[in-house]
């Protein structure tokens, strides 16, 4: 708290003309929104949240995939995220499946082991934070039964496209701290925008944000580390080296986004056995969004939630229409908690 | 349109099925009734105030590190009277059990219930048993009803400006056990749950000083009970961060599942809103008792009608009814 | 897919499997992903340690921070 | 072991369930307690004895042919606080509801709950409600608890020698009109079940003459409470065939199903062991109430220890209380 | 009742010698029990119950049969007398499958129809009464997805190999009414026995005795009939047609007995497509029976259920070893609920 | 397989569907093993009719009885 106040002091003597900065990560935007952040901000200040809680980024088609296993029998193991995020027709939760939910692929694969009879299929989401740990998996040799859908998504090209777009008015860019633990930052030094690597405590977040305003004050785009106790430039290099051993990239949609070139993961040849989409035979569909939703124009930070003619009407955290209103980190869900009131 | 599970996860989408099902006219024996929708209802018979409750409870697993349903089920009940004020006397038990239980685990739910009632002087009266086909049920619900015998009721709605709000203990232990027990986390009871029955702690926490309101923080957890207070007292209320007791095991085990654990139910808790002159008095009577040693004042009622925590780092946010029963996560 | 908690390594079992401690938590994590030993920290994110953590360079964050102030300050 | 169908279907294998399920300590609160397996408890309490009971209610189909699941947990509390001989006071409810159910259905419910309470002037004070997912639970669960005030309660071991036994009115309408329906037989409203509150039929019992036992036959129907009655008041009965209250639409069904209506649940009966010399009485104020026009005399407590029918054809059987729910037939 | 007590002052008069009645109808059983007519008999004359339950004499492995049924997700249509009869391994109660009690054939076609993505069998047990209203409801041409599995079996068969046994000491027989109703009586003028046909009301019961002991008294074999307003020496020629239109005797096993020769019924050849056992490859399996129950020596009318050493021991109503334990109609369960208490 | 009951043809309906009274109760039965007309009396069993029943040999169940029983008292 006396560390957070000299930050707070700090921050405010710095910041003096609108200034807006986009994170790309949903446990930034939790931590954020939980210890009332925006509500000590300068005025002048704001952080917006762009494509990074990875259940607002994966398109229908990939969790109508995952029901179309449901239907097949399938055992179907996940992260808690995943179930309620709703399809073209329902969500996991809803599905009447044996659906379970798993802390990590390692117990999927246990499952598996466990019930030898049932075919088990991991739905595996995540950035590169995640990925190395289904590798990592892949290459104990899992069971005949276990596979994987993989919607796994990485973070650069997305920004790549971002910035082509040029729409935002962003000043810079918090990276996201655990994607960095594992890839470190040198990926992004191709960007010609000021960005920092921040952590997730309180205090890691408002460091970030000095160091970040100070870069932009000084007019330059570099990337400075807040997050040095976990973050080094080159990242964890074992835990990268397993991740393409299994996964090459691939072309892939993204929720609110086209087809972003190189942005996705899919398992290489050699592993093709734990394919889940071939072995099933599963195609994943494009599904066109709601007409209303603009969440993919809150995803690429050029609009507020508010600013949806559905937020708060058709659009509630009970009857989500998009994707950012069902996740804990969804932009709009956590508008709808913690802002809409306080306006 | 259907019933769906966020219906019965409390918050405001339960409201709705909860208007629905309390659309009676004979709703209220003439003292504290349905419409009130507090812990439990108030009877005057002949100058004598019975209080009057119910739950069902399905816990999932039957046996967890702390105590298993049987506890629950009687604890839930002397609970929600000790929240009005009452002390429980009797208790009915409902029993629903599927084909194919196992009876011994029905002698271990039946002698963990003897115990809970034998911690508080109250005893299961009258029963009632059936038995549903496996296709039709597959986990054991037990109901328990509950009597007591209050003087003057207290009510969840009754908190003042100025009051203090006081917890009886660490939040959120019983959920997280549950949870982390249900989703495979193989803690083993690093994380016990809290269920308890609470009488003697109410009992002399109303000896030492006054009372306005009173609430159990069960199904939503803090969150969704601090709310339930306020909207009904129709005053806002602050909440310190700092001053929230948390067991550092708690707060470990939710940062890994990812939820809030003032949003995961305690089964051995109380909210209190004390006039504040009292409240270090009332504190210091909850905190003598075993169940009660990590007590703490987190709190103040203000005007207004919003909920809103003071956070560690000097921010401000609102401390919102949970929609839906948490799921862990890991994003 | 970014909640990670930090913990400290308390024992090293065969098959690239430890016991940490996350605050009076323990639990089994996989160590597939690093090269750690007992008494280290590292950030554990859906059952993997990700990264070893350096103690020295946590406390360096607030040093950091201090210097970013103490810059400020002379300007 | 494990529980089956039969445990929850009365009779001599569900008594071994309750031996488990029973075994407390804490099983009495200074009056009748959960030892006594009557209709309901006692509770004296300042002088003022409570009657306090408690039933879950699963019915398929939960609309029938005269009535509903809302009708039935209402009556069924009701007519047990009844037949301790208590006037219900207040009632509680549980709402056990599976995903996906109709939330008209369950306004229907609710309505019908409230006309049968405004029937007997009882209040529904305090309530519960869970959601289950569809998978673990098809069929909605409702739990009633109630309490009534009683001067002199009427116990179910009360038989004394020489006593004449009143049934209030025709026997297995209930059953064999869910059964029926169930079975997909098509009766339509020919058969109806007699679910109602029977506290008012009671009273004006009482005030006629001398009532030493009463029981309701429900689950197992006549043939399961009288047997219960004769067991706990240590005495035999004699039950003359012939008059038996029966409508002749419900011996067709019967005969048509294959099944005693002796063995299934009536919902709207009573069950009297009075004083030979205030029968007549007890029986003129029984059918002078709209649930008791069929009402009779239809046997007499005797030495011994089983209930014999003296069947119309001048031959004797026993009446035994049955094992398991009947089931259609046809040989 | 007056007429009944006529009959009984009758009955009394002319029963002056052990006599031994065989019933070979469990709703004769039932109908005995129920107006506790052995109470009113006089003390020499017994009336024992002969192989005469469908469900007593429906062999275990035909159970199985149902339940493999069960397992080959079939939709099991069937009377509720069935239900609770134990296979070699549980019930169709037990069995966790789609069992659905129906009142007659033709509402198991009903489910057939409304429900045509399911395979419906209807396991048909029952004699002569029976087995014309299935063949009646074949003939109707029912949907593909229904079938039966037959089970049907005939009385005369049964009766002339029980008479070839000569073992018990019978005095006469009291016809099965219901089953005459259908094939009249001349098919039992071959046995050289007293033979009355009963109705089944306790006075129908009670005058087929009176005049079943005044033929035995007057040392004749004949075939009288107590039950002329349903039934006549030629039975329901149309109902008898039907049933010999679909149906052909076959030989098959009693529980109890051995192969008997004709006492079965199978589906003739063209309509093999309702055929559960063709349709399904599901195979009839002997079973041999628990080695202390004696039910077959009961069926046979040469041991009382009480000569058991398991009877109200190891088997009881809850936990039934034989089939006599099982059917409402069963020897032994009549028997532990009427009579032992009355010992 | 034997339990029947007598009912009063009330309705005949196509497809050998009759409407039967079985005292205070009424329902559809198959007609396909009789030929009936409405007002006479069936045995049902399963669902069909299986016979008909002639109200005069019923009553003639009583008179056979009465002969059985003045043979006797002849004797
Ligand atoms: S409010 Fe709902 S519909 Fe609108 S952008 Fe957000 S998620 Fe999409
Ligand atoms: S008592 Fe049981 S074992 Fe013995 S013959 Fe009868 S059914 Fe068989
Ligand atoms: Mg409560
Ligand atoms: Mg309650
Ligand atoms: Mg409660
Ligand atoms: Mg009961
Ligand atoms: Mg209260
Ligand atoms: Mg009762
Ligand atoms: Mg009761
Ligand atoms: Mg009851
Ligand atoms: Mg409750
Ligand atoms: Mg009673």
């Amino acid at each position: 708290m006396p560390v957070s106040k000299d930050i707070l002091d700090t921050l405010d003597s710095l910041v003096d003309s609108d200034l807006c900065i986009m994170h790309i990560c949903g446990t930034h935007e939790a931590a954020i929104a939980r210890a009332g952040i925006r509500s000590i901000l300068p005025e002048r200040l704001k952080i917006v949240m762009g494509p990074g809680c990875p259940v607002c980024i994966t398109p229908q088609g990939e969790i109508d995939a995952a029901i179309d296993l449901v239907e097949k029998d399938c055992v179907i193991a996940t992260y808690g995220d995943l179930l309620r995020v709703p399809g073209s027709n329902g969500s996991l939760e809803s599905s009447g499946g044996d659906v379970r939910v798993v802390q990590g692929v390692h117990k999927a694969v246990e499952i598996a082991r466990r019930e030898p009879e049932k075919e088990v299929v991991f739905i595996s989401v995540g950035f590169e934070t995640t990925a190395p740990t289904v590798a990592a998996t892949i290459l104990t040799n899992p069971p005949e039964n276990f596979s994987i859908l993989s919607c796994h998504r990485l973070v650069p090209p997305a920004m790549e496209w971002l910035l082509s777009q040029g729409e935002a008015k962003l000043h810079g860019f918090m990276l996201p701290g655990h994607v960095c633990t594992v890839m470190g930052y040198h990926e992004y030094e191709q960007f010609p925008v000021p960005q920092v690597v921040a952590g997730f405590e309180p205090e890691d977040i408002l460091l970030g944000l000095v160091m970040l305003v100070k870069q932009i004050r000084e007019g330059k785009a570099r990337i400075d580390n807040a997050y040095p106790r976990a973050v080094c430039r080159e990242g964890n290099r074992k835990a990268q080296a397993l991740m393409y051993d299994v996964f090459e990239p691939c072309d892939v949609e993204w929720r609110g986004f086209p087809v972003i070139p190189g942005s996705g993961l899919r398992l290489k040849p050699e592993f093709e056995q734990y394919d889940a989409q071939k072995k099933f035979d599963i195609e994943i569909r494009h599904v066109d969004k709601h007409s209303a939703c603009i969440c993919d124009r809150v995803l690429r930070g050029i609009a507020q939630p508010s600013d949806c003619k559905l937020f708060g009407k058709a659009c509630t955290p009970r009857t989500p229409v998009g994707p950012c209103m069902v996740s804990h980190e969804g932009a709009c869900k956590i508008w709808h908690l913690y802002e809409s009131r306080r306006v | 349109m259907k019933v769906n599970l966020m219906h019965g996860a409390g918050g405001e989408v339960m409201g709705e099925l909860l208007r629905t099902i309390t659309n009676l006219k004979n709703n209220n024996a003439g003292g504290i009734g349905l419409e009130s929708l507090d812990d439990g209802a108030v009877i005057p018979i002949n100058g004598q105030n019975i209080v009057f409750t119910t739950d069902s409870h399905v816990v999932s697993p039957i046996f967890f590190p702390g105590g298993d349903i049987g506890r629950i089920a009687v604890c839930g009940t002397i609970n929600d009277l000790a929240m009005m004020g009452g002390r429980p006397i009797a208790l009915s038990c409902g029993m629903i059990i599927p084909e194919g239980f196992e009876i011994a685990d029905l002698e271990r739910i039946v002698a963990s219930m003897d115990a809970a009632l034998g911690e508080c002087g109250a005893s299961l009266v009258t029963g009632d048993t059936k038995v549903l086909e496996r296709s039709a049920l597959d986990t054991i619900i037990v109901n328990t009803a509950g009597i007591g015998i209050v003087e003057r009721p207290v009510r969840d709605n009754g908190l003042a400006i100025g009051d203090r709000i006081i917890v009886s203990g660490t939040l959120g232990d019983h959920g997280v056990a549950i949870m982390a027990h249900r989703e495979g986390f193989e803690f083993g009871d690093q994380i016990r749950s809290d269920v308890s029955p609470l009488w003697s702690l109410v009992e002399s926490a109303m000896a030492a000083g006054e009372i306005h309101a009173m609430k159990d923080p069960t199904r939503g957890g803090f969150a969704n009970a601090i709310n339930e207070m306020a909207r009904k007292s129709g005053h806002g209320v602050v909440i310190e961060e700092e001053s929230l007791p948390l067991r550092k095991s708690v707060r470990s085990a939710a940062g890994m599942l990812g939820i809030d654990p003032l949003e995961v139910a305690n089964e051995g808790k109380v909210i209190l809103g004390v006039k504040p002159e009292d409240a270090e008095a009332v504190l210091e009577a909850i905190r003598s008792h075993p169940y009660g040693r990590d007590a703490a004042i987190v709190g103040t009622v203000v005007e207004g009608s919003n909920v809103v925590m003071k956070t560690a780092i000097g921010g401000e946010r609102f401390i919102e009814p949970p929609i839906g029963d948490p799921v862990p996560r890991v994003c | 897919m970014c909640i990670a908690m930090p913990a400290e390594v308390l024992e090293i079992k065969d098959e690239n499997i430890g016991v940490v401690d996350f605050g009076d938590l323990r639990q089994e994590v996989r160590l597939d992903l690093v090269d750690v030993e007992v008494g280290e920290f590292v950030l554990v994110h859906v059952g993997f340690a990700i990264q070893k953590l350096s103690r020295e360079e946590g406390l360096e964050t607030r040093e950091i921070f201090r210097q970013v102030h103490a810059a400020m300050m002379e300007e």
